[in-house]
């Protein structure tokens, strides 16, 4: 509370690159700013640098639709995703920083039967794995929203939904900066503007991180780089299972509260949430085709704002008022690479599709365990690397390779 | 609607009018081994710059064809056509399934 | 209160219109805005701050600031300085408890200020965790400005149209009209867009006007999106000309938000159309000419105009506005207060360059101008006019921010100078880190009004020239935009069989496949359905499956090399299963595939693959490049499986042909003229039941339908037909199978050909034959009366370690039947495992084989 | 064996049914936002079904292909073309094939329809109207476009969404006085 009366630095003014860090993070988004501060806090990893080529929180991390939740297919992913959620529940107070996470509840919407029978599954693995979720009628899904079209009118009407009261939102921006004075605060150096262009190498492992500012010598680096990915492992002489996709999102004008929980209809590409602000957020599917261009559509526009009205007729006349861009790091599974790579010490987290976000704080804290001890958490074994070269995926696709 | 892809038979046509196959895969001889099979299958180079990759004109002639693109500005600088000769010489491999990211839950 | 006639005022005294603010009767006259029809009545308060609840009044009356943001005919967030008055409008103010001259909430800006700095959520009501849903309530509730109608939707109808032009203008300014007259000099296809409704059409012979109309954006390919109320007209331009202008800043100092501060071009605008008197006493501070051309207009209208300071020449230490409750009642100048109750004041004009960056121009500030200005456009895209900042004067408006009463840089979001200087001491130094802490241009007005004060603000507060700011990306719409709009109409490809009317007719319940309308069931009772397939005979419309015709010499060596098993030694005349699988060996597709002759194939794919596995012929078939064409005929015909034990009578008394079965026997094709209709015949048994697929032009699908029906066919839909297959355990693509299955784990090891050269997932079929599958797909019958949901995990040691698929009860085999992925090491036939349902474990047998008439003598016979 | 399961026009007469002749009965009378009948009628004025004129799928060398009169051939790649006749399509496809090109009959196929106005197909299509024939997005789904003399328009399109291509189009003309 003093804060408030008295202002604060939330981190130290960007300073010199030392000559070596133990651990070089790549990537000043909330994964990389996690990882650092878990390695500080839990295993006394102090020496520790976060390269960032823009802001912190300039890319996925400030970009994406702030959903969290964790009711996902997998046995694999509803216990990461699950733990993952567990750690944001208490992350205001461990951090001391608001971040506004809301659970009131996510709805995914379901408009055909297969899409009924891939909820119910959800909810049965995700009952066995304690993430709270569930499949009800649309009676239910009147009750928690009533502003909903739950008619017959609509072209896909809605026959039920899987329910995740734990699912919800959070204030993204606050994640990336509660995270980042966290890790200030135990001595980590924040290196905004500061760009990877190389790695040198020697005998299988990264030796030094070339950057727009100089060189760094490193212990073992760390690569959070979302839609990068595939670029900073490139110079690290690695190949990802990865493509490089544009998401956008776009923001209306602010309203007074409408929306309580979070809609996300997979069959209309569409999802929708009123921020604590006001405003309603509403993304879509990732552009089909790979980019690393950041300029947005107008189809994408055209064609959310007509699902979301199918979805809420009250909206027709509320106002689009700014729309973005992020890049998204897609793997053939949609599930996460997480974890050691072939090159020695060159850790990634990668492949997160839309997905990444979510998992920020457990990700943090399975990816500094591994660095600090050398040993793969059990949580994050399934989602390795070598999973592409032994063919064994981790598929939250539901649907066949032709969906159904 | 974003960025025109030229056709080759029907000329430059909005995105949305055609399906994209990804970037061009190379498909390994007869009996590799797993890890032949499945660079191919799952590994991409996903550049940040002129990529050649496979489109089909779904909504129009039903084409197929190659395009070299500049993935950081969607520009494209040239498109051809796919012929047996080019398929042999370059081992181009199979497209993923599927036009579009396959149905998930976004977020 | 109006001033006599103005030349050129755009309202018509002679047609008074009525509408209501609230719960008051009041008028204006035709060609009034909402906005200058309630200043002609008197108000003066128009809305309430964002955060603070302040009291605002009418600022630019250009339809940029949030001041005037009211809620029009149940329509929120209405700028109601530019929105046309229409008779009986009911206008309501928003964002407001109480009344908006006596706001309940605006206790926020007396007390709050201490307790609420920029970001003082971020560090506030964090414990206990408990009560942060009552302070998230509380916090919602504040924010946000209009509301929605809980009822409203689907009023208005909006439409989009496809246009092209050859040179498109946006705005209509001097330079604006005089690029499209020039460029209408060089021929046809010009078109000039402009927001205004001022337009003299006479004078810009050969362009063609659009206004009141908006341009949203400049997207990739020229293609520009123009509001036109409840048209989009979505432009593809060979050339866009943007001559969007400048617009005017706020200068910032203190109380310069009082209800009485305007910009000078508002003042122009209520004297000279709409002949209203801004205020009585004005102080006008002037930064360029428009502020000087604002003090003579007031004059003109008959207000005193106390004092006017030309910025330029007699730059001021200090303004402070003075405040009596919210609005303007004089301003310190120096250490000199005027009185006045109008303050006329601007920071200069910005160019309006959002268009031009957003679609990828390059903007920076200009030293020599002290604004940002637009450096390199993108291609195809040109700017002309002030926008370019051509014609202005460097502005340099550094007045002292100190004072008392809060300095606002961001009228929408309320932003103020402390916020601002607190944010960069707390470490947001980057202009985009700040954006998102203090939200300076994340408002209303997306950064309009606020850009500019915010990266000057900036520059003072850090000791550094603007030049190394930069600015915060702008990003499309150029202005808020409906979502009515951009949706247009509301139809969606839907694809409907021949017999769609039929089916609905017959009191079918349509449901969703794919991209297809299906019949669930004729009745609520399916198991009718199953028992008359069983027992007598049934017709289902099974036209959605993929059909496509494989022709040439080499089209059996196409097939071989695409489909694991072979191909290429069919008789003619003859059916074979296939299953398609990815060069990775997962499953993607199955269906039949019949030789018509030695060069023609007929094959089929699931209901949804059509497309898919048309592509993926093709583009095989232009890697490999065989003679052989491949065309999708789904469209083209209707399908009837016609099946049950009286399916060969029923079908020898609707035909002339020979369907003894000895003519036609199982796996065989022909075609038989059924009612006058030419069917491909398919014997085939996919319900497990004697069967024919009638396969004929789609034109015919009722007449068939009706005639079988006639013959005592029971229509039954997909309900039933999942049941009879699950009896068959035949497995459906997709639903049993997912993205991860192939041909080994999905019990499918024998089809594989493995001694063909080459077919697409020999490779993985070949390595997968060397490992242990993780898990199998087997059948299995319940131990107890229970039907799982499919979906249902099968549980071991607490763990989900597979999942039930398909699971139905079936009256035929008198059990609850399913399929299921088990771990492989349970897959032996007879092996127990236990199924979770509805919260308990319940048990289960795998079994091998069909359930239903396992030696498949009824689908033979 | 034969193609002809293909084709309607071995169909005995009295056995086929357009699939826009009953849609566009049952989307104009019930259209919500139509002032019913008298809308329906200006509709009916300026709407031609265009279903069961004889279409086919030419594929091969289309150069090969010499259209007979009362042939309009439509080139969508130098492979791929679609053939619209007046006679027989049956008969038409047999013919060509003498030709050396793979023909198939696409009558069932292809739903079409005939419209009026410029301004009309600018709703429907983003498609270049100075540069027809063309294949591309209509009505937000893959048709061909015709042109013909001053504002007449044909579209030819899948007969499963031929219902959809009728609601889309009904609706347009209905909002033409939205500007």
């Amino acid at each position: 509370m003093k804060d408030i009366f008295v202002p604060r630095r939330m981190w130290r003014p960007r300073g010199e690159l030392k000559r070596r860090y133990d651990v070089v993070v790549v990537g000043g988004g909330s994964h990389g700013l996690a990882t650092a501060y878990y390695l500080a806090q839990r295993h006394g990893v102090k020496d520790v640098c976060i390269l960032e080529k823009s802001y912190i929180g300039s890319g996925a991390s400030g970009r994406n639709t702030t959903i969290i939740r964790a009711n996902y297919r997998t046995p694999e992913g509803a216990e990461f995703y699950g733990q993952s959620v567990r750690l944001y529940e208490k992350l205001s107070q461990k951090l001391g920083f608001n971040l506004m996470f809301s659970q009131r509840g996510h709805l995914t919407l379901a408009h055909s039967d297969r899409a009924l029978v891939t909820m119910q599954e959800r909810a049965e693995v995700n009952k066995l794995l304690g993430v709270n979720s569930s499949v009800i009628g649309p009676a239910e899904i009147e009750a928690l929203c009533p502003q909903l079209d739950v008619s017959e009118r609509p072209t896909w009407p809605i026959m039920g939904a899987l329910y995740h009261p734990p699912g919800g939102i959070i204030r993204h921006d606050a994640v990336v900066w509660a995270f980042a004075r966290a890790a200030d605060e135990l001595g980590v150096d924040i290196h905004p503007y500061t760009e990877v262009t190389g790695f040198e190498r020697a005998n299988g492992r990264v030796t030094a991180v070339e950057t727009n500012r100089g060189r760094v010598e490193c212990g073992q680096v760390v690569s959070a780089t979302a839609g990068w990915s595939t670029l900073i492992a490139g110079m690290a002489g690695l190949r990802l299972p990865i493509t490089t996709h544009i998401l956008q999102a776009f923001v209306t004008e602010p309203l007074k509260p409408f929306l309580d929980v979070v809609i996300v209809s997979s069959q209309l590409h569409v999802y929708v949430s009123q921020t604590d602000r006001g405003e309603f957020l509403i993304g879509a599917e990732i552009e089909p085709y790979t980019t690393y261009c950041g300029t947005g559509t107008l189809s994408f526009l055209e064609i959310s704002a007509r699902h979301s009205i199918e979805l809420f007729p009250q909206l027709e006349r509320a106002k689009v008022l700014r729309t973005w861009t992020g890049l998204c790091d897609l793997s053939p599974d949609y599930s996460p690479i997480l974890g050691r790579t072939e090159v020695d010490n060159f850790h990634v987290s990668s492949g997160w599709g839309t997905y990444g976000f979510k998992a920020a704080p457990i990700v943090g804290v399975t990816l500094a365990e591994l660095v600090a001890t050398g040993k793969t958490p059990d949580l994050i074994a399934p989602f390795a690397l070598e999973r592409f070269h032994t063919d064994t995926l981790v598929s939250e696709l539901a649907a066949a390779a032709v969906s159904h | 609607m974003s960025f025109y892809l030229p056709c080759p038979y029907c000329g430059p046509r909005p995105v949305d009018e055609y399906a994209y196959f990804g970037e061009v895969t190379h498909r390994p001889g007869p009996s590799p081994s797993m890890r032949e099979l499945t660079d191919y299958v799952y590994f991409r180079d996903n550049v940040a710059g002129v990529q050649r990759e496979w489109w089909q004109h779904r909504l129009g002639c039903g084409e197929w064809f190659l395009a070299d693109r500049d993935t950081r500005t969607n520009e494209v600088l040239d498109v051809l056509l796919p012929s047996p000769e080019r398929v042999r010489e370059e081992r181009l491999g199979s497209p993923p399934v599927g036009a579009e990211p396959m149905a998930s839950e976004v977020t | 209160m109006r001033l006599p006639a103005q030349t050129g005022e755009r309202i018509d005294r002679s047609t008074e219109l009525s509408f209501r603010l609230g719960p008051w009767d009041v008028s204006g006259y035709a060609g009034d805005t909402i906005g200058s029809a309630l200043f002609a009545g008197g108000r003066r308060v128009f809305s309430r701050s964002f955060k603070y609840h302040r009291p605002r009044g009418l600022l630019c009356c250009a339809g940029h600031c949030p001041n005037c943001l009211m809620t029009v005919d149940g329509v929120p967030n209405v700028r109601v300085c530019v929105e046309p008055l229409r008779e009986g409008a009911v206008v309501e103010p928003q964002n407001v408890l109480g009344k908006l001259d006596f706001d309940l909430l605006r206790v926020v800006d007396k007390v709050g200020g201490p307790f609420t700095p920029v970001g003082f959520y971020y560090r506030t009501m964090i414990r206990p965790r408990r009560m942060w849903p009552l302070y998230e309530k509380f916090l919602r509730n504040v924010a946000g400005l209009g509301k929605l109608d809980e009822h409203a939707g689907h009023t208005r109808r909006y439409d989009v149209e496809h246009k092209k032009a050859r040179v498109l203008v946006v705005g209509g300014g001097r330079a604006g009209r005089a690029a499209a007259l020039e460029a209408a000099s060089q021929g046809p296809g010009v078109v000039l867009v402009d927001e205004s409704d001022r337009l003299l059409r006479s004078e810009l012979a050969g362009v063609e006007v659009l206004a009141p109309a908006r341009a949203l954006g400049i997207w990739e390919g020229n293609l520009v999106p123009v509001d036109c109320g409840t048209v989009l007209y979505r432009f593809r331009a060979e050339r866009v000309v943007v001559a969007t202008g400048t617009i005017e800043q706020p200068l910032v100092f203190p109380g310069n938000d009082l209800v009485g501060t305007m910009f000078p071009r508002a003042v122009r605008r209520l004297i000279r159309d709409f002949s209203l008197q801004p205020g009585q006493r004005a102080v006008v501070l002037a930064t360029d000419e428009r502020g000087l051309e604002a003090a003579d207009d007031l004059g003109e209208a008959g207000v005193a105009v106390e004092r006017v300071v030309d910025l330029r020449e007699s730059p001021l230490r200090r303004i402070e506005a003075q405040a009596r409750a919210g609005r303007v009642r004089g301003v310190l100048l120096d250490d000199d207060v005027v009185e006045c109750d109008l303050l006329v004041a601007s920071g200069g004009r910005q160019p309006a360059y959002s268009l031009l960056a957003q679609a990828g121009g390059l903007v920076e500030f200009d030293p020599d101008l002290g604004v940002l200005v637009p450096t390199e456009h993108p291609p195809g895209v040109e700017a002309v006019g002030s926008v370019t900042g051509e014609g202005l004067e460097k502005v340099d408006p550094l007045p002292s921010y100190h004072g008392r009463g809060k300095c606002f840089v961001c009228v929408c979001e309320d932003v103020t100078t402390k916020d601002v200087k607190r944010a960069i001491t707390e470490g947001f130094d980057s202009i985009e880190l700040a954006k998102r802490y203090t939200t300076v241009t994340m408002g209303p007005c997306q950064g309009k009004l606020c850009q500019l004060p915010s990266v000057r603000l900036y520059a003072q507060e850090r000791r550094v020239y603007e030049t190394d700011i930069g600015s915060t990306t702008a990003r499309p719409p150029w202005a808020p935009v409906e979502l009515g709009l951009l949706a247009g109409r509301h139809l969606e490809p839907t694809r409907r069989t021949s017999l769609h009317f039929r089916h609905e007719e017959t009191g079918a319940r349509m449901m969703w496949a794919g991209p297809w309308r299906r019949p669930y069931a004729y009745s609520d009772y399916p198991e009718q359905e199953v028992r008359a397939v069983h027992e007598s005979l049934g017709v289902i419309d099974v036209s959605t499956l993929g059909k496509l015709l494989v022709e040439g010499p080499e089209a059996a060596a196409l097939l071989e090399r695409l489909y694991p098993n072979r191909f290429g030694d069919m008789k003619p005349g003859r059916i074979r299963y296939g299953v398609l699988t990815t060069d990775g060996g997962r499953i993607m597709d199955d269906g039949t595939v019949a030789r018509l002759s030695d060069d023609l194939y007929y094959v089929t794919t699931t209901s949804t693959g059509s497309d898919a596995v048309t592509a993926w012929f093709e583009w095989w078939n232009a890697v490999w490049g065989y003679d052989a064409d491949i065309v999708n005929v789904t469209g083209a015909l209707a399908a009837l499986n016609l099946a049950g034990p009286r399916a060969r009578e029923a079908l020898e008394r609707l035909t002339e042909d020979d369907v003894s079965a000895e003519a036609l026997k199982y796996l065989d094709a022909r075609e038989v003229e059924v009612v006058g209709v030419p069917c491909l015949t398919l014997r085939i048994g996919f319900v497990g039941e004697l069967g024919y697929e009638l396969h004929f032009p789609s034109p015919a699908g009722e007449h068939v339908w009706d005639r079988l029906v006639a013959e005592g066919a029971v229509p039954f839909g997909l309900e039933p037909q999942r049941v009879l297959r699950l009896e068959k355990g035949h497995v459906i693509v997709g639903q049993d199978t997912d993205s991860e299955s192939n041909l080994l784990s999905a019990g499918m090891s024998w089809l594989p050909k493995l001694d063909k050269d080459d077919f697409v997932g020999k490779s993985a079929v070949e390595l997968f034959a060397e490992r242990e599958e993780r898990e199998l797909l087997v059948g299995f019958r319940m131990e107890e009366n229970v039907v799982p949901p499919e979906g249902a995990q099968v549980v071991i040691e607490g763990y989900p370690a597979g999942r039930v698929t398909s699971a139905r009860r079936s009256d035929e085999v008198g059990a609850i039947i399913g399929l299921a992925w088990v771990p492989s090491d349970r897959a032996e036939d007879g092996t127990r495992f236990e199924i979770r349902v509805e919260r308990q474990l319940r048990g289960a047998r795998v079994t091998h084989g069909a359930f239903f008439d396992p030696a498949g003598e009824r689908m033979r016979s | 064996m034969s193609l002809s399961f293909l084709s309607p026009s071995r169909c005995a007469p009295g056995t086929l049914a357009s699939p826009l002749t009953r849609t566009l009965d049952t989307v104009s009378d019930t259209a919500p936002w139509s002032e019913a009948g008298l809308r329906a009628e200006g509709v009916r004025h300026r709407l031609r079904d265009l279903s069961s004129d004889g279409k086919v799928e030419v594929r091969g060398d289309l150069d090969l292909v010499e259209p007979a009169d009362g042939e309009e051939l439509i080139r969508l790649s130098p492979r791929r073309g679609l053939l619209l006749v007046d006679d027989d399509p049956a008969e038409a496809a047999d013919r060509l094939r003498t030709y050396g090109v793979r023909a198939y009959d696409a009558t069932g196929a292809l739903a079409g329809l005939a419209f009026e106005g410029e301004q009309l197909a600018r709703r429907l299509t983003d498609l270049d109207l100075e540069r027809l024939p063309a294949a591309g997005a209509f009505a937000r789904i893959g048709a061909i476009l015709v042109r013909d003399e001053g504002d007449r328009f044909r579209a030819y399109f899948p007969q499963e969404l031929g219902h959809y291509v009728a609601e889309v189009v009904l609706d347009a003309i209905d909002g033409l006085d939205n500007r």
